[in-house]
């Protein structure tokens, strides 16, 4: 199924021995030919010597997903030569470093080897370790270049922007991209019959991770404090913001930040942080992953039950425990949703690419302050972490950040009493007061109980009508949060509910299914708590799939209790595999269950 | 946390400070602390480190762990905002706080069970950070309202009501916090106010982290011999090393028995400190003197009390943050968002 | 419906006054009387001078769920006094303190005012304060054994007990037991309508409260361990274990103990310490209340992740947050059933009085050694810091320990091979070995990525083979945990579902259900996860009703997630008042259902 | 944590120890970390004293939290059980499993991350309760694992890899230990085994609580001008101030420049440790005098090493507890079961 801008390929080399950039460089390059291209990087969790993958797929009609087929691949790592031979599909191909003979054992005659010399050239053309090293990935670049057909113009602009400042360093990376270059052209016949041709298919595109647009979000959306601890996947976030704010927010004659970061102590503090300082009036935030979660689980109940805003990145990891922490999974949903004891439960965003992780990052501090609540943005490592093809963030500079109910003097002293948890509207929703702002606006927050006027009690009634009143502020969040994006087809006989990242292998699964006969309506759900819409797609579908990254099926869980459809009316689709969703998988999932064999 | 209107009875001292509020006005609501808990004396103390200070309510702000000491956040300034956060967490929320809204006044009430066991971690990195708040710590050795168990500051050999000795070495919070780098170190005692409201006051006006360790006896679990945070243990071996004596700029106010051998400290808000260091032995400027001089006691069985180490020249955490001196809550939404055109510009760079 | 054996009185005082022993002793006597008897306490969270209650209800018919009606009230403490008096049925009757007058806006004309001198008696009887204050209590105490025909011989005797070896306390206390009784004598015509007379309903009954009985679990089930931190209601747990070791666990002559017990230094810790003593081999466990389960969720991830036994007792309280800390609740549920961040799901057990606390302990213990999993005993504050009178515990000298697989030197040396997570026999769970079993046994336990083997792995299928163990696993501990108590009665048209401590209210308002038509069945569920009988009961029965202490129906959430039995074919009764549940609220609860009015 | 099997080749060195075995015998899977990490220096430094010291591998159990540090207990002593736990709490893991178990000898390497950070708490707790085990802290002022953000050990002044400076101050984690009432504190760079391995040794055969401090540049994101815990760095800085000696009953080992000025020190096992004083300047014996000595260093600018602090007389967490000589795990079940004679009598005190 490969064929001219249809195809992807796949880099195995050594973590800490710059790839990364190279590779980097090959997804650019194809993006400014306007061909829809899409990056995933499959790293471990240390720091230099092991195995590392980078997966590149090219696909005109603009497919995202995980490509589940590799028509070449690029085996630079001894290590692991063996998996990477084998990942390829019939037919396909193999770029070996010919420099060593490749251990007969591994070859296949049903894909062809080709082999460059990438350390020989490197070692007859510089001199020091350092360069033999880096620039051999400069060289494999250029070999693909040939092998692809890559505009080559484009990837030696990008290194002159990147390298402009260091000519020596320039020099060194073109001459290495055209060493891979010429030996590709010198003995194979290039291009190969899939490869690149131009397009116009990017024009609007940006290639952007969710880290960054997260904290692009942020800062947008007027976030002042920022604290966190160091997690992977979740630490781009932080840096994002922090760089951003560097840019942004920096008085250039006084050097005076308007932001404050605070790397915390551990998940505990950075918690207690971002919760004072959205008691305080500032829109603050943190990013965790799992781990974070689980420490932050007391501080989250307590902002729950004190109406406290605050909003919470979780940046989801293969779990449980440390669990693998460079892979990626949805497995954190109903820690997020209940998090902490007694009786609680918190809305939660789920984004499905880097481009809604700045929209719902900015919806996030909205719904934080107007609900009073913390509120959880749900990415994955996938969207934190990979370069998407999104279209390009816009912003609408009437943009008002809604602060909620707080009581400005006027409206204080308007007041005969201030009661800082009474539900005046009936939206369960209290007006509140920021400190500093005077006796009459005074209250004191606890996290024991307390009645409406936030003062202590051990009564039953009293403390009842303010869990009511929680109950009842949380229901009405349900139609506030982000609604379900609904696709349907006519003659639609099955309905596909999927969440976050899957968005992209679900919506071109179901383009396949309809090829084999499967016409699926597809509900990508968007926000917890449910609203209508979610209710409505759910009743409407006989035969329903959910499809989720996690072993226990918790987004079906999280339906079955809020909207009480039947568990088993829901047939679960699950990947928890830790690597980002394949359309495949989706297919065969789907078709294993409706034909009783696999696609 | 338990806090009950006040009965209308007027208060003895109808005398108005300087913003022409009574003490009456610093109070809180009502005590539901024991009968003598040493606590309400801090609390008492407070007030009137508050009232003389003519600090404004409406700038304080109270922050509180969970204990019967931190319970205390509601029994003084009842026009001020409180927080009373969960167990030995307060000081990350004081954290937070202080950095968007670095205008207010931070006044921390802990125990030492919530400050030593499940909140050392907190407390030592709210050192490093220097966060610009007052902690009192308010230290009874026990868990109170957890019925008396053993907190980590129970001294060896110390019983507790049950009659178990303790057998672990004791945390000296001050000894921790002059090794962690606070700029503001002193001990005092529940039952001493000439000693402890100056002090009080001095933590308040300290631009930093001022820590105030005091011995506040729990009457129902802790106040009986063996006990070595005893009132009794405390008048019999308490060796008070300096006498603080807060003099703010618009009135001077001295103890009736100030005297001899002053130092007198520069405070970074333009008020002034006068130290007096009751046997001379160490320089309060001088860390390390401080400790051996703190350590000293402590082998000798005896409580360094009073203002113990001050370093006016520290760095707070909005020094290292570089924060704007405007509080962050207060920058208005249009310095925050860089607008339509710096994006659409920063969108080329991800192309 | 107040008569002989069969009422309800409330003592209102202030908390640190020492009327904790008078109430006992009244309630002890009417047990040793052999009279049915149940107290409740409740108590304010602070340690002197607030208003408190106890409650004590006779039943000859041996109910012991909390009084709905309260048939008298002593009423000694004038800040309480308006509530008190409120709470007493028509027809009932108030004890006060005739020392001073009572206002006379409290009075009642449909209740009997009975005045009692007890301030002035005291202050003439006694010179010393302590003495007035705390001897008051044996006054009243006297009162209340003249108005209810107790025998008298009983209090005095246990006071013999008591002090015996104080002579001068003995005295005075006896008298102030005779001025109390004397002026009621001589006052008032006793016995009232209602009162006391001679059973034989006790004899093979103890009171004791559930945090002790699950102490005497852990010391039979030769815990060795004990990690804590102190908080209510959990407190009591830890303290009655160290109370027991010292008895039978210390050498009389070295004083060695066999036995550690640790107060860390917060709930991280506790668990921590708990989990480390599990994998060395050691009988581990901490008690903690909802705040601690915040607290320990990382550990609790760590430890399912790696197969690691532990026991956690959740004494809960009324949450969120700090909550309520000394009123009761049943919340905790989801918080333990998928406790952490990822994929987590956890056995537990719910006692529903003291003699199960014993029972369920022990099993526990094995539960966790068998599944190599953490496992979680959830009281609540009622059972566990109440008295309740359950039937003696007893215990079979021929139980033995179920350590589970754990490899010995010879079963290791018979191995080709160990491998820590391999699993052998299909049941999920994997032989392990202690460390120091030497080098053939050594494996390295890691919360990260793991295989078979115990090895690091990031490859999918080496970690997916891992989860699928633990899941599998977890299915086959629904028919190893403690199976529910089912009653069935001819011709039931409903099914009444609970858990835990409702179980006592939830089978008397069976029986008044009875009363007015309604014949239902009840089951008691006692462990998650849920076998096949709990799914035959909920499939066997049209209208089911699931009464549970919380806002949230958690354990309807949990059926419905675990069974796939709809949500919506359980209606849920829900109690969250932080009081122990009364068979009234139960029947109000089926019955406003059923016909849309209250009975 | 990454464990790849290692490439069956010869090890150079086929000496046996006591046990009759070799130094491979000690060692673990292949390290995965950065070639050149400090922390690799450490782990053959581990394998010597525990091969040089005929510590029965099946004996032994490995403790870590999370970092690249923590991972390094899978890189020796394979034949060993090994627990890596969560991050900055393996000192209560140890805990729990040195109350189950004190016949085994624990070895725990954490991170300054893992330590200072997230870990301070339960670190201070286990050096108050003295828990029996040797306690490697690998400090290189960052979070490696987490690419190189600074740690709380990280110098003021001293610039991590992107060149912003660090403003907040170190905590040092010897003073910490001293303030805490540690009964052995030692300090020592990765770079001098011939200064590690003894103190390593004197760590395991120290009843209680031990610790070492060990500067462990990390060559990705701490090794290079800037950083105080550069190899250049500490070279220039590190003033060794106490060689130590160790001493194992069967046969003497003594380092090639061993001489004068030797102070021997009884250790608990029986064995002992020959301390020399550098320049002579404290008596490791003396905390206040210790203190005092790595507090002045510090702000010479210097690093004191070697074994800085030691007392032998310490009580450890099993004293306080006073368990019986038995591991808990290998006291029999009767032993613990008090039987149904004792519940029925129990029982009667329940009515
Ligand atoms: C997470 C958590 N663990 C335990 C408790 C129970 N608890 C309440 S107060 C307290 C100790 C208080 O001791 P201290 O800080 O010394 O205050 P004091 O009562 O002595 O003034 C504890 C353990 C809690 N509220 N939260
Ligand atoms: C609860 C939790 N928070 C954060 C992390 C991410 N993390 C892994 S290692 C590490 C810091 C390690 O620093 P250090 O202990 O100094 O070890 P080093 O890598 O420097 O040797 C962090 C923050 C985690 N694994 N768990
Ligand atoms: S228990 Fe102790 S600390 Fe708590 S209020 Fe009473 S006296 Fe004070
Ligand atoms: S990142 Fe630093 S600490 Fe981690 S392995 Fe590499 S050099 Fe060592
Ligand atoms: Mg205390
Ligand atoms: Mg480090």
């Amino acid at each position: 199924m490969s064929g001219i801008n249809d195809f992807a390929f796949k880099m195995g080399t050594v973590n800490g021995t710059g790839s990364a950039s190279a590779n980097g460089l090959l997804m650019q390059s194809i993006f400014r030919m306007g061909i829809p291209v899409t990056g995933k990087n499959v790293f471990p969790s240390n720091i230099q010597g092991l195995p590392t993958w980078y997966e590149i797929r090219v696909s005109a009609e603009g497919y995202t997903a995980r490509p589940t087929e590799i028509d070449l691949v690029v085996a630079l790592n001894p290590a692991s030569y063996a998996k990477d031979i084998a990942t390829v599909r019939p037919g396909g191909i193999v770029v070996h470093d010919s420099s060593f003979p490749l251990d007969p054992a591994l070859s296949r005659d049903d894909v062809t080897f080709l082999g460059v010399p990438f350390g020989a050239m490197c070692n007859q053309a510089f001199t020091r370790d350092r360069d033999r090293t880096l620039l051999r990935n400069s060289v494999y670049a250029g070999t693909l270049g040939a092998l692809l057909a890559l505009d080559m113009a484009i990837p030696e602009q990008m290194l002159a922007e990147r390298f402009g400042k260091k000519p020596a360093v320039l020099k060194a990376n073109l001459t290495a991209l055209k060493l891979g270059y010429d030996y590709a052209k010198a003995h194979f016949d290039c291009p190969l019959p899939f490869h690149l041709e131009r397009m116009d298919a990017t024009r609007d595109s940006i290639l952007i991770d969710g880290n960054s647009a997260a904290a692009l979000g942020a800062l947008y959306a007027g976030a002042t404090v920022g604290a966190w601890y160091p997690i992977t996947p979740a630490t781009g976030l932080m840096e994002a913001f922090k760089a951003f704010c560097e840019r942004y927010r920096v008085d250039p004659d006084t050097g005076h930040r308007r932001y404050a970061i605070l790397q915390a102590e551990d998940e505990l503090a950075a918690a207690g942080i971002a919760i004072g300082a959205g008691w305080a009036g500032a829109r603050a935030f943190t990013n965790t992953s799992g781990p974070g979660i689980s420490l932050m689980q007391e501080f989250i109940g307590l902002a729950y039950y004190t109406d406290i805003p605050c909003v919470f990145f979780d940046v989801q990891r293969c779990g449980p425990a440390t669990g693998m922490p460079t892979r990626t999974q949805q497995a954190d949903l109903l820690s997020l949703a209940y998090a902490s004891h007694g009786d609680t439960k918190h809305p939660i965003l789920f984004p499905a690419n880097p481009h809604e992780c700045f929209d719902m990052s900015v919806q996030a501090f909205d719904l934080a302050e107007r609900f009073q609540t913390p509120v959880f943005v749900a990415l994955d490592l996938d969207i934190g972490m990979n370069d998407w093809m999104v279209p390009r963030l816009a912003w609408d500079d009437a943009f008002r950040p809604d602060r909620g109910k707080v009581l400005d003097a006027d409206a204080l002293a308007a007041l005969p009493r201030f009661s800082r948890y009474r539900d005046v509207d009936g939206d369960g929703i209290a007006a509140r007061t920021l400190p500093g702002s005077g006796a009459k606006g005074a209250y004191f927050v606890r996290g024991s109980g307390h009645d409406q006027h936030a003062a202590y009690t051990e009564d039953s009634a009293a403390y009842q009508e303010v869990m009511d009143r929680l109950a009842r502020k949380f229901a009405h969040a349900a139609e506030a949060v982000p609604q379900p994006v609904i696709r349907l087809q006519p003659g639609a006989d099955v309905g596909l509910v999927t969440l976050g990242g899957c968005d992209a292998a679900v919506r071109e699964a179901a383009d396949r299914l309809r090829d084999v006969g499967v016409v699926a309506d597809v509900m990508r759900i968007r926000g917890f708590p449910f609203g209508a819409a979610v209710r409505d797609f759910l009743e409407r579908h006989e035969k329903l799939f959910v499809i989720e990254q996690n072993r226990d099926a918790q987004l079906r869980s999280l339906l079955t209790i809020e909207l009480g459809v039947p568990r088993d009316s829901m047939i679960p689709v699950l990947d928890y595999a830790g690597l980002p969703l394949s359309a495949t998988a989706v297919v065969q999932g789907v078709t294993r269950h409706l034909t009783g064999v696999p696609a | 946390m338990t806090s009950i209107a006040k009965p209308p009875v007027a208060h003895p001292s109808a005398r108005r400070n300087g913003l022409g509020l009574t003490v009456r006005d610093y109070e809180g609501g009502m005590s539901t602390l024991c009968a003598g808990c040493g606590h309400d004396s801090v609390t008492a103390a407070i007030v009137q480190a508050t009232w003389e200070l003519d600090l404004p309510p409406h700038r304080a702000a109270k922050m509180s762990g969970i204990g019967c000491s931190s319970k205390t956040t509601a029994y003084f300034m009842k026009q001020s905002h409180g927080f009373n956060s969960v167990h030995g967490r307060m000081p990350s929320v004081t954290t937070g706080a202080s950095a968007a809204n670095r205008g207010l006044i931070y006044i921390g009430v802990s125990g030492d069970g919530d400050s030593l066991s499940i909140g050392l971690g907190q407390l030592s990195h709210a050192i490093r950070r220097n966060v610009n708040m007052l902690y009192v710590l308010e230290n009874n050795g026990v868990y109170g309202l957890t019925k008396g168990q053993f907190s980590a500051s129970a001294d060896i050999g110390s019983t507790s009501k049950q009659g178990v000795a303790n057998e672990q070495p004791p945390i000296d919070p001050v000894l921790l916090a002059l090794t962690l780098g606070a700029t503001f170190v002193a001990r005092s005692f529940s039952g001493d106010k000439q000693q402890l409201v100056p002090i009080l006051k001095a933590g308040l006006a300290h631009r930093g982290f001022a820590i105030v360790d005091v011995i506040s006896p729990c009457v129902s679990f802790n106040d009986h011999e063996g006990s070595t945070k005893s009132y009794a243990h405390t008048r019999a071996h308490g060796a008070e090393e300096v006498h603080t004596d807060f003099v703010p700029l618009r009135r001077e106010i001295t103890l009736p028995d100030a005297a001899a051998d002053v130092s007198v400290v520069q405070m970074h808000d333009g008020s002034s400190v006068r130290l007096r260091s009751g046997r001379g032995e160490h320089d309060p400027t001088d860390r390390a003197a401080a400790y051996a001089h703190v350590a000293g006691c402590n082998a000798r069985g005896e409580i360094a009390t009073g203002l113990l180490f001050l370093d006016e020249s520290g760095r707070e955490m909005h020094d290292h943050l570089h924060t704007v001196p405007t509080p962050l809550v207060d920058v208005p939404y249009a310095q925050l968002c860089p607008g339509s055109a710096a994006l659409d510009a920063l969108m080329t760079e991800f192309r």
